[in-house]
């Protein structure tokens, strides 16, 4: 089964990143194209096939006994996997990346063709590590990821961003080293990089020390690109630096990349009960302390960083719980986070592009001025915080319901005091920023927040409430396909 | 030195390469040692992989003339007596991507030198809250 | 690459490309005589280097390949000369 | 909590991290034992394609990875520009070109400049011979941004041998990229797989007479395919890529 579209969804974005590159400059040019691509980032996911594919078409070959490996055959090629869940990852992507090129071919006066072909690099680099059966190429894309979102945020200028983007860089390179030496390890012992020849290869030796440091090596690795504990404050600089739509986008991608990883470190290490530990508890971690600190913050867009950090955390409790329950409720809970996390980010934006700030002491009043951006605004917080029939209450009850059953009942208290606590420290957002007196009279009197805003960062909400809302009433579908796919996980590919 | 002691040397030269680059990273006040300190980590992630593919009395993997025409078609014999030649492949790539983290996080540098005048971390990342 | 030939001729477009964009102001006939020796001593050294032999006429113990590349590279600044 | 208390904490935490870093790291690979594993398949395999291992295994068996591997550098180049001013939010920034020309040596400036000749043309050879030899295109690429690097460094930025303003070294990187990409789609076109290696041997399908065939003659009697011309690809952007990264951080302005 060879899908020849499979490809074209990471050629395709770094084909336009090059040609946007080259056009930077020509303004409506760059407009007309990056329109152009994005339809077409949106368009290919839907409609590729299932099933997989071989770069350089060199199929499985028989083993011999010089190999030393006990397999009966193994892949020569780079392959994909391309999947139901591989399809909502990248669909969701694309859309979400649809809104942030959007928002800046609208709000921009001069749009600037690196920029886009930044997101353009980004955008493939996931998809990648979304599709990737490899476990070598997933290393060299999230490399891509990792100084494409560094150049997202220093496109914004300012010595704020120059700072997040040296320390992601630094963390990342050894982030990215420490994941390199764990597949040097694997590579050494086992002779493969293909992620199905490493499952059938590890499947018998799970006591070897040198696959052991293998495996706390990829963890270090998994948890920078998705931002748990230890990292926690390097991703929320990274988001509160970034203009809130990107940051919306950046904060996608973060979660799409932490479902990804963590799929294949269940997959091939899945035996290693202490992996799932330390997982799940470095994500009770980040839950508890993304919260707390995001209750302390003083600038809503820092505020929003680390609730996103922090709902980070609760998809790796779900996953780090290593049940069939918990991983089907944490891939749904990625998915359904992302999407509302974005939302409650484009409506910061607004309130950033016309007041050019974010400090709760310079904002407040704004209900006034803008009642129907509160009234998404709080849509959105009650979404986040898992409010019955929106997406995120599914996904949060399943994940309480997966601890229960996996006999943590303890955790599932914890989760809900994390999710009080994001309510808490989100409605303190909003009322500082809406509902207080506005002592300062910044320059807001004049400007209406609402009616100077482009229509089509407002339909972009309109859009995402929908979404949260349809998946809220019907999750049937979407929970059903993350259990098989959780299935698949702890059965076999 | 055989072949293997080669290889377990190199390995913990490696290993120190690496344990430098960390103790740099943590440890140092300037920036650019802090870099270097990245840079030494990748560099000693490559020479595990260059000495994963090390043979003990292995042949460079390029096929003579000779050896090509000796056995046109089969090349068990070049195969069991060439290197291992993936992590060399990994290596190149691993070099290029270290050599772009290098080139970003130097300007970066240049960057941030220019606003505070200064490369202690101390100074730069002052206001920062944790 | 197919054969010898296509190579020479890549190697030819190759140093037009890099030729047409150096400067002359820095070449007078001390430089040209430099880069000659060097070429020739660099050429012989290097015999067939990358093993694509020239075998149609004569068997020539020089690179091809750094021959066109030179030749290419001194037509390209001759192009941008004139 | 502050940062200099934070840093006292931090020290102590990553005082201990590192022991158990190195513990581990030392532990796990002075008892390595290597399993040749699918290197001795591509071993096998490769001397049908071309007789550079490393080149079969770059550019063919996991040539997507090079694809990547190509676009980290771009990605790094054009986030080098971002950093200084080329298209950031709001509009380009750009900064004067304030440094200025450093004295040099009479020997650098007789020498130089038939350096950069000669070191142009065996880049050209590394680059071109690297299915057969060791080499190709990064390390080709690399040799002649060399000479870039060193023409810039005698004679100073905008008097350098080169006339390579930074529009050209772009377009050139995106040219070179794109070879790669639309190489990898004429496979996808033709057979249906990404990157597929098209170029099998064409001689025999043309219907040329044998003087012909003794004319093409190919020395190694395989038939790299496309990997030659991915060399090309990859050496014209790593090189303008390169090049980029060095006219970029060398404007910097100095204060």
């Amino acid at each position: 089964m060879n899908s020849e579209l499979i490809p074209l969804m990471v050629i395709f974005p770094l084909i336009s990143a090059i040609l946007l590159n080259l056009m930077h400059g020509k303004d409506k040019v760059v407009r007309a194209y990056g329109i152009l691509a994005m339809l077409v980032v949106l368009v290919v996911p839907i409609f590729a096939s299932y099933g997989n594919h071989l770069f350089g078409a060199h199929p499985v070959v028989d083993t011999l006994p010089q190999l030393k490996i006990s397999l009966s055959e193994v892949n020569l090629a780079i392959e994909y996997n391309f999947a139901f869940l591989q399809k909502a990852l990248v669909f969701l992507l694309a859309a979400i990346a649809t809104f942030a090129v959007l928002s800046h071919i609208s709000n921009e006066k001069k749009v600037s063709g690196v920029y886009l072909s930044m997101i353009m690099l980004s955008i493939a680099a996931v998809s990648a590590v979304v599709m990737a059966n490899d476990i070598f190429n997933m290393f060299v894309f999230l490399e891509i990821m990792t100084i494409a979102q560094a150049a997202i945020v220093i496109a914004v200028g300012g010595v704020s961003g120059y700072k997040a983007a040296f320390k992601y860089l630094v963390f990342g390179g050894v982030a990215g080293a420490s994941i390199l030496l764990g597949i040097a390890l694997l590579l050494g012992t086992f002779g493969v990089l293909n992620i199905s020849d490493l499952h059938n290869s590890l499947s018998g030796n799970m006591t070897n020390p040198i696959v052991l440091t293998a495996v706390g090596l990829i963890v270090i690795g998994w948890l920078f690109e998705s931002g748990l504990f230890p990292f926690h404050t390097i991703k929320s600089n990274m988001y509160s630096a970034a203009k809130p739509d990107i940051a919306a986008l950046l904060q996608t991608q973060t979660k799409i990349v932490l479902v990804a990883l963590a799929i294949v470190l269940l997959r091939l290490f899945g035996g290693y009960s202490n992996m799932t530990a330390v997982m799940l508890g470095l994500s009770v971690g980040t839950l508890i302390i993304g919260s707390v600190m995001a209750l302390l913050q003083t600038d809503f867009r820092r505020l929003l960083a680390f609730t996103a950090v922090s709902q980070a955390g609760l998809v790796g409790i779900g996953i780090g719980l290593g049940t069939r329950l918990g991983i089907a409720a944490g891939i749904f809970h990625a998915i359904n986070d992302a999407i509302a996390m974005s939302l409650l980010f484009i409506t910061v934006y607004f309130i950033y592009e016309r007041a050019k700030t974010t400090e709760f002491k310079r904002l407040g009043g704004l209900l006034v001025q803008a009642p129907k951006l509160a009234f998404i605004q709080i849509i959105g917080i009650l979404i986040v915080s898992g409010v019955p029939p929106f997406n995120a209450y599914q996904s949060e009850f399943r994940i309480i319901d997966a601890t229960i059953q996996a006999g943590h009942p303890e955790l599932g208290v914890l989760v809900i005091l994390g999710t009080i606590l994001t309510f808490v420290a989100l409605m303190k957002g909003f009322y500082l920023t809406f509902l207080k007196e506005n002592t300062t009279k910044i320059a807001l009197g004049k400007v209406h927040i609402y009616n100077g805003l482009p229509t089509v960062t407002y339909v972009t909400l309109i859009i995402l409430v929908i979404a949260c809302v349809g998946i809220g009433l019907f999750p049937m579908p979407f929970y059903d396909r993350a259990y098989s796919v959780a299935l698949k996980i702890l059965v076999g590919w | 030195m055989n072949g293997s002691e080669v290889q377990f040397w190199s390995f913990v030269t490696a290993a120190l390469l690496m344990i430098i680059g960390i103790y740099a990273i943590i440890f140092m006040d300037n920036i650019i040692k802090k870099i270097i300190g990245v840079m030494l980590i990748g560099d000693g992630v490559n020479l595990v992989l260059i000495t994963e593919g090390f043979k003990p009395g292995g042949i460079v993997p390029i096929i003579s003339e000779k050896l090509y025409n000796q056995s046109p078609g089969i090349f068990q014999e070049f195969a069991d007596q060439a290197s291992y030649s993936l992590p060399f492949a990994l290596v190149l790539t691993n070099i290029v991507i270290g050599a772009s983290t290098l080139a970003v996080l130097l300007g970066i540098t240049i960057k941030l030198y220019q606003h505070y005048n200064s490369l202690s971390v101390h100074e730069i990342f002052k206001e920062e809250k944790i | 690459m197919i054969n010898p030939v296509g190579t020479i001729v890549i190697a030819l477009i190759l140093g037009i490309v890099f030729g047409m964009s150096i400067r002359g102001e820095y070449f007078n006939k001390k430089t040209y005589a430099t880069i000659f020796g060097f070429a020739l001593f660099i050429d012989i050294f290097m015999g067939s280097f990358p093993y694509y032999t020239w075998d149609i006429f004569v068997e020539l113990p020089v690179s091809g390949i750094f021959l066109a590349a030179m030749v290419g590279l001194f037509t390209g600044k001759a192009f941008r000369e004139r | 909590m502050k940062f200099q208390q934070s840093q006292e904490m931090r020290n102590l935490i990553a005082a201990i991290f590192v022991g158990i870093f190195s513990y581990f790291i030392i532990k796990a690979l002075t008892d390595f034992d290597i399993v040749p594993g699918v290197s001795y398949i591509y071993n096998l395999r490769g001397p049908l394609i071309a007789p550079n291992m490393i080149t079969v295994i770059l550019f063919d068996w996991r040539g997507y990875d090079t694809l990547g591997e190509a676009f980290i550098l771009i990605t790094a180049v054009l986030t080098t520009g971002i950093l200084f001013g080329r298209g950031v939010l709001g509009g380009d920034v750009s900064e004067k070109d304030s440094t200025p020309i450093r004295p040099s040596t009479i020997v650098q400036k007789v020498f130089a400049a038939p350096l950069v000749f000669i070191i142009v043309a065996f880049g050209v050879v590394i680059t071109l011979g690297g299915h057969i030899t060791p080499g190709g295109g990064f390390q080709g690429g690399s040799v002649i941004a060399t000479a870039f690097f060193l023409s810039v460094v005698v004679y100073g930025f905008k008097k350098n041998v080169f006339n390579l303003s930074h529009n050209s070294l772009e377009t050139l990187e995106g040219v070179g990229a794109l070879i790669y990409l639309c190489l990898g789609l004429v496979g996808l076109g033709l057979s249906g797989y990404y990157l597929y290696n098209v170029g099998a041997d064409l001689y025999p399908y043309l219907g040329v007479g044998d003087t012909a065939t003794r004319l093409f003659s190919y020395p190694d009697s395989t038939n790299a395919g496309i990997i030659p011309y991915l060399n090309i690809g990859i050496a014209l952007k790593v090189l303008s890529g390169f090049c980029t990264i060095i006219t970029v951080l060398w404007g910097a302005e100095k204060k």
